[in-house]
């Protein structure tokens, strides 16, 4: 176990590579902006789903209210950004930071709750959120809030490698095993000496901090954010990217974020039947894959390292 | 001094009484066997215990501190551990990554250090990965420290589970039939295995069983519980004689 | 368990592909003759999510509108190709939209969307990329003007803007009605029924009446509106202002009708679609007004309102109308300006006069991009609608 | 001038009249989360559907209101059976979360599906009713508040005497309880857990025609909400549980009515939120959950 091995070379230089090959193009403008555009979200779906999976699939609590923190994260960095002419980086912390504060509001009296009623104690967060945001006029309420764009390829390419990384780590310590254990057996867990209650907040507030600091770099691409682009709904686009993807498997999440957003933009030419088509598309692939695409599996470059060492 | 003592404990749900005024005093270094016919309140001794439920009245001391209404994890830190009689393992997670969680509060980096990938984080998954994998060797696992905990066989699920439990480095190890469904070869294999934890971690040991020759093998003491309250207890040899023993539970077998 | 493998691994190529085709630069047309021999309009509409209605309706007039056009032999030799969109009634999704129309169809103007904060997400990608847009609905006074009162050069709209309207229904109340005492009934998503209710209230207010309360409701969620209501009732006001849509409004007026609330009441050109006469019922209507764009018999109206029937089966509302009024606007200019080239469309746009729609005649202002227009008051009677009054524009 | 008696007195009546809808479909929730721990969040859009099999019946068929509900109950339990059997059943082995995304497909399925079909625009309702109108005082209601709430108390009564005596409600119920140990005693789990989905849906469409006749309007999208909302009401008497479903409908109607009567309509569904939360933080299985504990 070392931080700079062969595999870990191998990820730098492949991000490396896909950073710049899409930095190039779009410079060049052969790569066209809608794409850049997708491409961009496609980060911050990948934000949003594998801190979800912190959430769900690792730590085992089903909560549907993510999009309640996006819309926290970037309202936060959108006020600091907007109306207190703040830079974009601190902005981003602020929402990341309001939003792990509100995860721990939220968290700590319903995370008490189990499975289905946990989910709709969430869900019901989520909207408690929409609701204030609509009604605070200050923020822009129904119309929606103006924030220039300020993020570009690079900060949302880097930030998302970054929160990947972290997520990563976290649950690739003592620390995430506790949480993974919470979800594989409470009992069993408490009794080995978990504090059950601690990680499940640790692991929302994490996710939540996630979903703050994606929901910031959404406000600051979009041109403008409104409360019902924050709606149940979205939580459960980012939901069924996590399921999709496959429950305990980041990389898993990172397909599944990737591949219902670069759908959703290939399906823009076919306005009528977009949402159609995914909603079949989503039932036939839980059908014939209820696990998700990659399971509880990471793709892992492996195979490439130990031919050469066979 | 006793290393646990049991005062006056009882536990009722929605009115029925599931364990009535029990009284126990295990002292350092013992092993005692908590028998029973079936639905006579031992692993719900063991819950309350271990924190899982509340009791109703009464005291437990451990280590000459009070700790009613502990939560689990807590009484964990104490040094209490268990085993269940229904496995609880993390069935989704390799073997080796079962002991370390348990090993988990003795670790020492904190979640920033895990995170950022200090020199702590490799520190710490170092000595846990020597400790886990020692423990998996003294129950024979180590061979096995990377299979999915769920794919283990059904003994080796049960022996894996005292592991993790000794993972938590325990001064009372509290066993939930831990021979149950084995045959009498593991069962023997298992008794010495006992035996022997006992003497190299300097445990005191509780444990729960309805195979009589384990319990009369390697206990010294015996406690028997029947509808909740002890109706015995002595030496194996005291409770073979004991009529009471005999017609709630032994007699029930000799028929 | 192999054959769960190999589906996984055709996943994940089918999957890079997904990316490699979807992301690959789109190739320079093969065909960029024909490309040159059509003129590409977009329409960024709510297609989709909780306005759809709205969205789908605005689309078909505006589809009208060109199809019309291309019969009589297209603009400037060409045919017209319209290019649509679906903003999922959200503004991000818009921003999406418009790029990809602007970016990817490389279209030379844009209609839509229907709501003003779908329309506000598109500005920055017009100003970058010099596309003009006209919204038909889009009333928010900041979607052509923003707050510190720099014009969005590229934004237009076919509409009137929230306190235009607001104002007319407040006076029309306290001259014709001769209220002194208004309730208030919003939708708390619509920026389009705040803004009317914003400008209502001050004016109202400020000739010396009184607006005792402001209730609000979730459109497309409620149907009951028995609760607000009632409190309405209590306090007993002698007109109520619904600058909601007909869907709402509908059900607003018959259930306050059925409650014995009698009070006038007055809403503005969101209650103009035929719908309004089905929900509502006949009765239930008499003594309501709304503002609207021009008098219900108006031949032009009735002309379209037959083409539009017979090309879709359905009827016109407001949404259609617009819609069908900013295709056209644009058409117009597009050949005024005598080109495709956007610059001189915008160019065409803000000094368009006397435009002749199906909403009336305009004039676009250039200071503000905003259509100076007329607007009437409509009177229901025994379902019928009558014209009560013509207010001009100050 | 009305009373503050009658002001709260008409707002119960609206509250009861509304509540008792969202309690129809949540009735429909309860069952199938009780047999097989689904929540279905496509049921509000079988409710959607029902409207428009109703909406159908009485505009172009001409049907009066008795024979249109009968043939949308029918129609929409068969469209229950045949979503359960397409898109649940290959799940019923898999995790919960799988069967919960195909429920959200399923209800972007027949939302947008539906609008395809039939288009975005609202459609309305004939007037199948008499538009009577009764006061008393100050307080008034109309023939379709009696229509919805006979209606309702009927339809619930006939489900609790299918769910207690008749064979299929007997197997609902052991099947609900242990579906391998039911299995064993020779019940068709299959369709057992058909009827379910065939019962539930069929109230839902009973709820949607009511909606379309009282209050006049449909939509493809109309399902999102009163679907939620009846979800939410599930969740307050304590999901799985017939009796809870028809207590937290209910409570759901008042608490909307009441919030909106003392004159915060804005925070209405805010508060149906925060009671739901507040509720299930004292009582975590709901208001007539049992507190079920795991044998350790």
């Amino acid at each position: 176990m070392k931080l700079f091995n062969l595999k870990n070379a191998l990820i730098l230089a492949a991000l490396i590579a896909v950073y710049a090959i899409v930095q190039m193009t779009a410079v060049a403008g052969t790569l066209s902006p809608f794409y850049l555009m997708t491409l961009v979200l496609v980060c911050v779906y990948i934000i949003l789903s594998v801190s979800l999976n912190l959430i769900t699939g690792y730590t085992g609590q089903l909560a549907i209210g993510h999009a309640g923190f996006m819309s926290i994260g970037a309202y936060a960095s959108a006020f600091i950004v907007v109306k207190m002419q703040g830079s974009l980086i601190s902005g981003l912390l602020f929402g990341a930071l309001i939003a792990a504060i509100a995860g721990i509001i939220i968290g700590v009296p319903t995370l008490r709750l189990r499975g289905d009623y946990l989910a709709i104690a969430t869900l019901g967060m989520g909207e408690i959120v929409r609701i204030i945001l609509l009604n605070t006029d200050y923020l822009g309420g129904a119309t929606g809030f103006s924030v220039p764009k300020s993020v570009d390829w690079t900060w949302a390419f880097w930030i998302m490698v970054v929160s990947v990384v972290i997520i990563r780590n976290f649950i690739n310590s003592s620390h995430g095993r506790a949480c993974i254990s919470v979800r594989e057996n409470e009992i069993a867990a408490e009794a080995m000496g978990i504090n059950t209650t601690k990680y499940k907040v640790m692991a929302f507030t994490i996710g939540a901090m996630f979903a703050g600091l994606a929901g910031g770099l959404y406000a600051n691409y979009m041109y403008i954010i409104q409360p019902m682009s924050f709606s149940f709904l979205k939580s459960f686009d980012i939901l069924a990217m996590v399921v999709l993807g496959g429950l305990g498997s980041i990389t898993g999440s990172i397909i599944g974020a990737g591949l219902m957003t670069i759908l959703s933009a290939y399906l823009a030419n076919f306005p009528e039947m977009r949402m159609v088509i995914i909603a079949v598309l989503l039932i036939l692939l839980m059908i014939f894959r209820p696990n998700g695409i990659m399971g509880n599996k990471e793709f892992k470059l492996n195979f490439l390292i130990s031919k050469k060492e066979r | 001094m006793a290393l646990l003592k049991v005062e006056n404990l009882s536990k009722s749900f929605s009115g029925l009484k599931a364990v009535s005024n029990l009284e126990m005093e295990i002292k350092e270094g013992e092993l005692i066997g908590l028998i029973g016919p079936n639905g006579a309140g031992k692993t719900t001794v063991f819950n309350l215990l271990t924190g899982v439920y509340v009791p109703t009245e009464g005291t437990i001391t451990f280590q000459g501190k009070k700790m009613n209404g502990l939560p689990p994890y807590k009484v964990s830190y104490l040094g209490m551990a268990r085993t269940f009689q229904n496995i609880r393992l993390f069935g989704d997670l390799t073997v080796i990554d079962n002991v370390k969680i348990a090993y988990h509060q003795h670790v020492s980096y904190n979640t920033l250090t895990g995170i950022l990938r200090l020199p702590g984080f490799f520190k710490g998954e170092a000595e846990m990965e020597q400790k886990a994998y020692e423990f998996l060797k003294i129950f024979g696992l180590h061979e096995k420290a990377n299979e999915l905990a769920k794919n283990l066989p059904y003994g080796q699920q049960r022996r894996l589970e005292i592991a993790r439990a000794l993972a938590t480095k325990p001064s009372l190890l509290l066993l939930d039939e831990p021979a149950a469904g084995m045959n009498p070869q593991e069962t023997q294999n298992l008794m010495e295995l006992i035996r022997w934890i006992r003497k190299e971690f300097n445990l005191t040991i509780l444990l729960i069983e309805h195979d009589m020759s384990l319990v009369m093998g390697v206990c010294e003491r015996i406690y028997v519980l029947d509808y909740g309250m002890v109706i015995a207890h002595g030496t194996p040899d005291e409770i073979k004689t004991n009529p009471k023993v005999i017609e709630a539970y032994l007699g029930e077998e000799a028929i | 368990m192999k054959a769960k493998k190999i589906f996984t691994y055709a996943f994940v190529a089918l999957m890079c592909l997904a990316l490699v085709v979807g992301c690959s630069p789109k190739a320079p047309a093969p065909d960029a003759t024909k490309a040159a021999d059509v003129i590409k309009i977009g329409g960024n509409f709510e297609l989709t999510g909780g306005v759809a209605e709205f969205g789908k309706k605005g689309e078909m007039g505006a589809k009208l509108a060109i199809k019309e056009a291309n019969a009589k032999g297209g603009i400037l030799g060409k045919k017209i190709e319209y290019v649509g969109a679906d903003n999922k009634s959200e503004a991000s999704e818009s921003t999406l939209a418009t790029t990809k129309l602007v970016t990817q169809d490389k279209v030379v103007g844009i209609i839509g969307p229907m709501t003003s904060t779908n329309t506000l997400a598109a500005v920055q990608v017009l100003n970058d990329n010099k596309v003009p847009l006209i919204t038909p609905t889009g009333t928010n006074a900041t979607v052509t003007v923003k707050a510190d009162g720099t014009l969005n050069k590229w934004m237009f709209r076919a509409c009137f803007i929230d306190p235009f309207q607001g104002e007319v229904a407040a006076n029309f109340a306290i001259d014709q009605l001769k209220s002194t005492k208004a309730s208030i009934i919003i939708d708390q998503k619509s920026d389009y029924a705040k803004g009317l209710a914003a400008s209502f209230k001050e004016t109202f207010e400020k000739a010396g009446k009184q607006v005792i309360s402001t209730e609000q409701y979730v459109a497309g969620q409620d149907k009951d509106f028995r609760s607000i209501l009632t409190n309405i009732k209590a306090k007993n006001p002698d007109v109520i202002f619904v600058p909601g849509y007909y869907g709402e409004v509908g059900l607003i007026v018959k259930q306050a009708r059925d409650l014995g609330m009698k009070m006038a009441m007055l809403g503005g050109d969101g209650w103009g679609d035929d719908k309004l006469l089905d929900i509502a019922g006949k009765d239930s209507l008499n003594n309501t007004f709304y503002v609207d764009h021009v008098a219900s018999d108006d031949p032009a109206l009735a002309a379209f309102a037959a083409s539009f029937k017979a090309e879709y089966n359905q009827d016109i509302n407001s949404f259609a109308v617009l819609g069908y009024d900013a295709a056209k606007m644009m058409i117009a200019a597009i050949e005024k300006a005598g080109s495709t080239d956007t610059a001189k469309i915008q160019a065409a746009l803000e000094t368009m006069s006397g435009f002749k729609g199906v909403s009336g005649e305009s004039t676009i202002d250039p200071k503000t991009h905003n259509p100076k227009k007329s607007a009437s008051i409509i009177k229901f009677v025994d379902g019928k609608k009558v014209f009560a009054a013509r207010v001009n524009p100050k | 001038m009305g009373s503050a008696g009658d002001l709260i007195l008409q707002q119960l009546i609206n509250g009861i009249s509304l509540g008792s809808i969202y309690a129809l479909i949540a009735l429909g929730y309860t069952m199938v989360y009780g047999i097989i721990q689904l929540i279905n969040f496509a049921h509000g859009d079988v409710m959607m559907v029902g409207a428009y099999i109703g909406w159908f019946c009485t505009t172009v068929l001409k049907f009066s209101f008795l024979p249109a509900l009968i043939v949308a109950m029918f129609l929409s339990a068969v469209l229950g059976v045949i979503i359960e059997r397409i898109a649940y059943k290959p799940l019923r082995n898999a995790t919960r979360l799988a069967a919960l995304i195909t429920a959200i497909g399923m209800s972007f399925f027949l939302e947008y599906g539906g609008m395809l079909i039939v288009t975005p625009q609202t459609r309305t309702f004939p007037s199948v009713f008499p538009q009577t109108v009764y006061t008393f005082g100050n307080v008034a209601f109309k023939y379709g508040d009696i229509v919805i709430v006979i209606t309702t108390v009927i339809l619930m009564l006939l489900l609790q005497f299918i769910v207690k005596y008749t064979k299929t409600g007997k197997a609902m119920r052991a099947v609900s309880y242990d579906k391998d140990a039911a299995n064993l005693m020779g019940i068709n789990v299959n369709n057992t857990i058909s009827a379910t989905f065939a019962l539930g849906s069929a109230l839902a469409a009973a709820a949607g025609v009511l909606i379309g006749v009282y209050f006049n309007t449909i939509d493809p999208l109309m399902g999102i909400m009163p679907g939620l909302k009846a979800f939410i009401a599930a969740v307050l008497g304590g999901i799985g549980i017939i009796p809870g479903a028809m207590l937290g409908g209910l409570a759901m109607g008042l608490i909307e009515s009441i919030v909106s009567g003392i004159g915060y309509s804005t925070w209405r569904d805010a508060a149906a939120f925060i009671i739901l939360i507040v509720v299930l933080l004292i009582k975590p299985n709901g208001l007539l959950g049992k507190n079920i504990r795991e044998k350790v």
